[in-house]
């Protein structure tokens, strides 16, 4: 359960990133946030594991309000949260199984870690990340020898194998392509259902987010201006959130900003 | 010269920035003249002086090559002090460093408190801490170990805090997100990305501490900047033109480690 | 006067346990102006101490004397050579007592102040120099500040009012050097190294023209903490002043002693005197 | 006129990206590349442009070898060909502003770029690039200020600013939300029609490829495994480009990996 | 211990890396071992020591504060040695830094040819130095200047090579593919990226500067350092103790001018 209540975000530049933001996310949801570049969503998901301190306003999760805990605490709150981040943040000159292998240490004794000593169980379960994202090949090596959709799914791979019981997944689609794409939104749905791990993701693509989300918050300026089930989203929703979009003149045929081409 | 100036937006911009910079030119400006007024800064008299230079090169030449076997003992004598040294103060100076750095210091009293102590290191210089080591343990290489040790801790403290402070904040905040302790943030987040840094210093103070004739001298433990110094004052040019040589030689030899080991770490 | 020795009865215990027991001598080596090439051959010297006392003998070499007086008064040394002025410093603080002093060939176990000036400087007495740029060589040096001064003083001049301006070369040879490539029209030195330098043909009297030369100053002393036992006191005293007869060799390497002759402390009030008369204050340093 | 002849890139860690890639590329085309995660679509744009040195083969542009040239040929090549970064490369120390304007360097005096001096005529077409972009608000903060898809932007808009004769763009719209994505590419497509300029672009976005590209190029593990006129492109050669993509169980009435949603 | 292993991969890893640590491992103790010999390393000695500690640090308390006053000219004095030392250094120090950098010298030569010369610019100690620009322009703070500005522009253009080396290249790639010159690409590209580390670097070798006592004592150009020095050798450590915490004062104003600098520009 994530009770986010009256949360401000105002950056040191003087940027108000959020804007009186009050959203409660139940276990096992499924939950997408669209909105245009800017709107706030990295900095709404990052406010959620404590990555960014809140102006105003609250963030709980399962009970335990973020922020207020520190030390051992917001460690195992943290150790609950996985993240993957639009970015990335890969450690860049790490080895990808190492980098994978980091979504494992708040569950490795202290001693061990600093000796880079894992247990075979993680070293297994690490593998077994890399596969699901196709990876397993470029386990040995460096992180910053991977092309842009590789990297991405280290990312991604390190919060899956943190199994956590909220995934907070940031654009974890930008450099993906389509295939790949559906692949991870199918794991996310998978370790949804199966696992009863609440998702929160944002994300550019609305037609994967449709068919994927069972919820949709649409954000602009900070502030949340659309919280429905998905099955309830219309076209005109859409339009609203990213503003504008009605008026482009290739919305056709009852789809969203798409071309027919050719069929074989 | 690059200083950002994010908070200065439209055209109020031009006028007051430019007067910014006027100003700070013109105060560096007058810094500069003053002290070259109080230092005699003179490029004729060093044009005059050319000759006296060549002069001075030329007792250097040739090289005395002869006394090369004799430098081998003070040699090694003086990088196995500089191996514990800076490995002394290697260890004194991660704990302080980490403490030091702005981004990782778990406390703001506590970064102020090794500040304070990493300057103090550096303020004491080398050879208010080769006395004291001298009267605890008498005369030899230990006190110079341990006086090398303490000073280069203040030194290394302090890059290795700087260095803390330029990294991409990125993986680090990755790496507490996943929950893991702070400790572990730094071995798997901090630690790859400052290597190449810590490398750096490490062996540039390595080397540092093998020219350390001053202190060395002082509590007696010889080695090569000691063998150095005599030679200078002896007038035996000849001499101390080998003995840089063999200088020039270490210090080759670990710039070409160190820029291998970081080129494989890089 | 302020003789050293007397006034050091704080740090006089009885020879410990330890001395009694003694199974190293510590030996520091401070290559004050003129030794540094023996200190370079000293290991016969080692081999004939060791085998008079009986017992090992380490020596230190050291650049500095500051470090080796703290060493004796931390009793981490026994025996050291010190320069006439430091040997003052570590009676007072080290408990150091001089028991042999050097004996040139020339028969001398004592050395001078010098002042010299360019020769086309036009300086040709103390009285010269004054307006002028004046180098000394270091501030704790016997030969190069504390008798120089006192030979200006005893003629009139004062150096902080009376030259142009004052400096410290830090080196006897920095001094001869500056004066020769005219960097400074005079400044002061001591006979030992100029007759070195000279003999190297670094400078040459004709250009480095020496206006005056000071009373003789005691030369540098070999000195043992006063407590250490009596007998081994005596033994070492006996070693050295009869190294010229037992081991010739031993005194080799060093070319200009042909022996040591016995010191006392109070050879060296000259220079606690000197000291006084330019309020150096020794008793301030503690 | 791009002409890639017998084109092979071996990563030093022995990875075999690109592997004999012939392409010839007329003045003025728009093309699209299209392949998975990890096919060497940002080695081959990297070679057009001699960021990456190839193993074996030849780049030719305008008439002009690629990787032959060095010294001021090079960078005068280079002038003409503006890139978009996947990972956007800004400097980001810089204001948004001094980042684009870093595409102008090539056409400024060195002496005077030294002192940051840059003419009035380039600050004023930095700034209209931004404003194309929607950034012109942001010009002088820090580029590590600004959200992932306002990055992308400035990344954008420092190619842009460039006026080349050729615009590489590895994939422009990762970060994208849809509307700037569309506004992106509408402004890629303007320049390539109004000035001429020919445009190569690799896209994970294939409805927005379909609608936009002239001609497709599909690439696979180092080999170009498709080349047409976007007009003849069929759904199965976009399966055959992704692999296993057919075999997906949404791909339903006729549209391309992508569900229907309610409409208003 | 952080060694990226790329090139092995599967089950023969586990084996072969485990021997090669170990190895490495033996190979590095037994260095230690050996030089701990070499240097009379003794914790025991060192701690039956701490009386003779407490010793020489009752001497110097309380410090003599009545001398402050005289120490204002020679701390000013040291100052303007080192800005000028310093100054010239860094202005030496960028070129040679910019060809030694492997990932931006123009070619490997004049890369060979920058580290050569850093090294020796190294390797000749600053009394050297100091004894041929005595010979040169004559005792004063002038040689000072000279023998400080060469052999810190050793250092500093070791450390802007390496600090060059460990850029983000992201950035630097961009701004060639816009065909700028290579000057541009260093001022846009790798300046604003290596700024926080010149100013660490920069402003920490004018303080050693400040301290360094034994060039300028041997050219005769005075200083704090020197005034240090002498205070030491008549044993007057109450002097000593007030010269230190002038040191003391100096170091600490300067890392919070740096500090502040460079969390403006990080
Ligand atoms: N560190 C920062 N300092 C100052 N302003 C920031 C910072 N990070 C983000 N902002 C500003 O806050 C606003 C919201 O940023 P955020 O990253 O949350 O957007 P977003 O919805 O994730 O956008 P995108 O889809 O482009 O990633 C933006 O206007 C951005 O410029
Ligand atoms: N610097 C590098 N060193 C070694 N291998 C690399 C490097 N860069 C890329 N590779 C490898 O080369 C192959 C092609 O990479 P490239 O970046 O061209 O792919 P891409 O088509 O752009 O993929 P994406 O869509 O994920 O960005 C990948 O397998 C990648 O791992
Ligand atoms: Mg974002
Ligand atoms: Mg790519």
């Amino acid at each position: 359960m994530i009770r986010i209540t009256g949360l401000y975000k105002e950056y040191p530049n003087g940027v108000q990133a959020l804007c009186d933001v009050n959203l409660e996310i139940g276990n096992g949801e499924f939950v997408v946030l669209l909105g245009p570049s800017g709107a706030g969503k990295s900095t709404l998901l990052r406010c959620i594991n404590g990555l960014v301190r809140p102006t105003a306003g609250q963030v709980e999760v399962n009970g335990v309000q973020v922020g207020a805990e520190n030390g051992s605490n917001l460690r195992k709150l943290r150790r609950q949260i996985g993240m993957i981040f639009q970015q990335f943040n890969l450690v860049k000159r790490l080895r990808v199984l190492d980098n994978v292998l980091c979504g494992r240490l708040a569950y490795t004794p202290l001693w061990s870690s600093c000796f880079r000593f894992f247990s075979r169980r993680d070293v297994e379960l690490a593998k077994s990340c890399l596969e699901r994202v196709g990876l397993i090949d470029k386990a040995y090596q460096r992180a910053d020898q991977l092309s842009g959709g590789q990297q991405q799914r280290v990312g991604i791979a390190r919060a899956l194998v943190q199994q956590p019981a909220v995934l907070l997944a940031d654009e974890p689609l930008a450099s993906l392509d389509p295939r790949s794409s559906r692949t991870v939104m199918e794991t996310l749905r998978e370790i949804n259902c199966q696992d009863h791990i609440t998702v929160i993701v944002s994300l550019h693509d609305v037609d994967l987010a449709m068919e994927f989300a069972r919820r949709v918050v649409g954000i602009r300026e900070g502030s949340v201006i659309m919280d429905k089930p998905v099955s309830q989203v219309t076209r005109k929703d859409l339009e609203y959130v990213y503003d504008g979009m009605a008026t482009e003149p290739s919305i056709n045929s009852g789809t969203y900003g798409r071309t027919e081409y050719a069929h074989a | 010269m690059l200083m950002p100036d994010h908070e200065k937006i439209g055209p109020a911009w031009d006028g007051y920035l430019l007067l910014q910079r006027v100003l700070v030119l013109a105060l560096l400006l007058s810094v500069y003249v003053w002290s070259a007024y109080g230092t005699n800064l003179s490029i004729a008299e060093l044009v005059r002086g050319y000759p006296h230079v060549l002069d001075f090169l030329s007792r250097m030449f040739p090289p005395n090559l002869t006394i090369i076997p004799e430098l081998v003992r003070p040699t090694i004598e003086t990088i196995q002090i500089a191996i514990w040294g800076t490995t002394l103060a290697v260890l004194l100076a991660i704990p302080l460093g980490l403490l030091a750095a702005a981004n990782l210091t778990p406390h703001p009293v506590l970064y102020a408190v090794a500040r304070i102590i990493l300057n103090a290191l550096r303020a004491v210089s080398e050879m208010v801490f080769g006395l004291i080591f001298v009267a605890a343990v008498g005369l030899g290489p230990f006190p110079g170990v341990l006086a090398l040790a303490l000073h280069s801790a203040g030194m290394l403290g302090k890059f290795y805090a700087e260095a803390i402070e330029n990294i991409d904040p990125g993986p680090v905040e990755a790496l507490e997100a996943t929950g893991a302790h702070k400790l572990q943030v730094i071995i798997y987040g901090v630690v790859p990305q400052v290597l190449p840094e810590f490398i750096t210093y490490n062996l540039y103070r390595w080397e540092h501490n093998v020219r350390a004739a001053t202190v060395l001298g002082l509590v007696g433990a010889g080695g090569i900047g000691f063998e150095l110094i005599t030679s200078m004052r002896l007038f035996k040019y000849a001499d101390t033109a080998s003995i840089l040589l063999v200088i020039l030689l270490t210090v080759t030899v670990v710039d070409y480690i160190s820029s291998r080991i970081r080129s494989y770490v890089i | 006067g302020c003789g050293g020795g007397k006034e050091n009865e704080r740090s006089n215990p009885p020879a410990d346990k330890q001395n009694a027991e003694m199974k190293v001598l510590k030996m520091g080596l401070i290559p004050a102006e003129d030794q540094e090439e023996m200190m370079k051959r000293f290991g016969s010297t080692i081999a004939y101490l060791e085998k008079k006392l009986g017992i090992k003998v380490e020596p230190f070499m050291a650049t500095d004397y500051s470090g080796v007086i703290e060493a004796m008064r931390s009793k981490k040394v026994d025996v050291a050579f010190f320069g006439p002025f430091s040997y003052v410093l570590a009676a007072d603080v080290a408990n150091a007592e001089a028991f042999a002093v050097g004996v040139r060939s020339n028969g001398k176990s004592t050395y001078q102040s010098i002042i010299v000036a360019h020769k086309d400087s036009g300086i040709k007495t103390l009285n010269d120099l004054r307006g002028k740029d004046f180098v000394f060589v270091d501030p704790a040096s016997t030969s190069g500040n504390l008798f120089p001064r006192v030979m200006l003083k005893k003629a009139g001049i004062d150096p902080e009012k009376d030259f142009k301006s004052v400096t410290y070369a830090g080196g006897h040879d920095a001094v001869e050097l500056a004066i020769k490539n005219k960097k400074v029209p005079a400044g002061a030195d001591n006979d030992i190294t100029y007759e070195k330098m000279v003999k190297e043909g670094l400078i040459s009297p004709e250009e480095n023209i020496i206006i005056a030369k000071s009373d003789p100053i005691p030369g540098s002393p070999i000195v043992y903490r006063k407590d250490l036992p009596e007998d081994l006191k005596q033994k070492i005293k006996q070693a050295f002043l009869n190294m010229h007869n037992e081991d010739p060799q031993a005194l080799s390497g060093y070319g200009e002693i042909i022996r040591y002759d016995e010191a006392r402390d109070s050879d060296y009030n000259i220079i606690r005197e000197t000291a006084k008369i330019l309020n150096l204050d020794l008793k301030k340093m503690k």
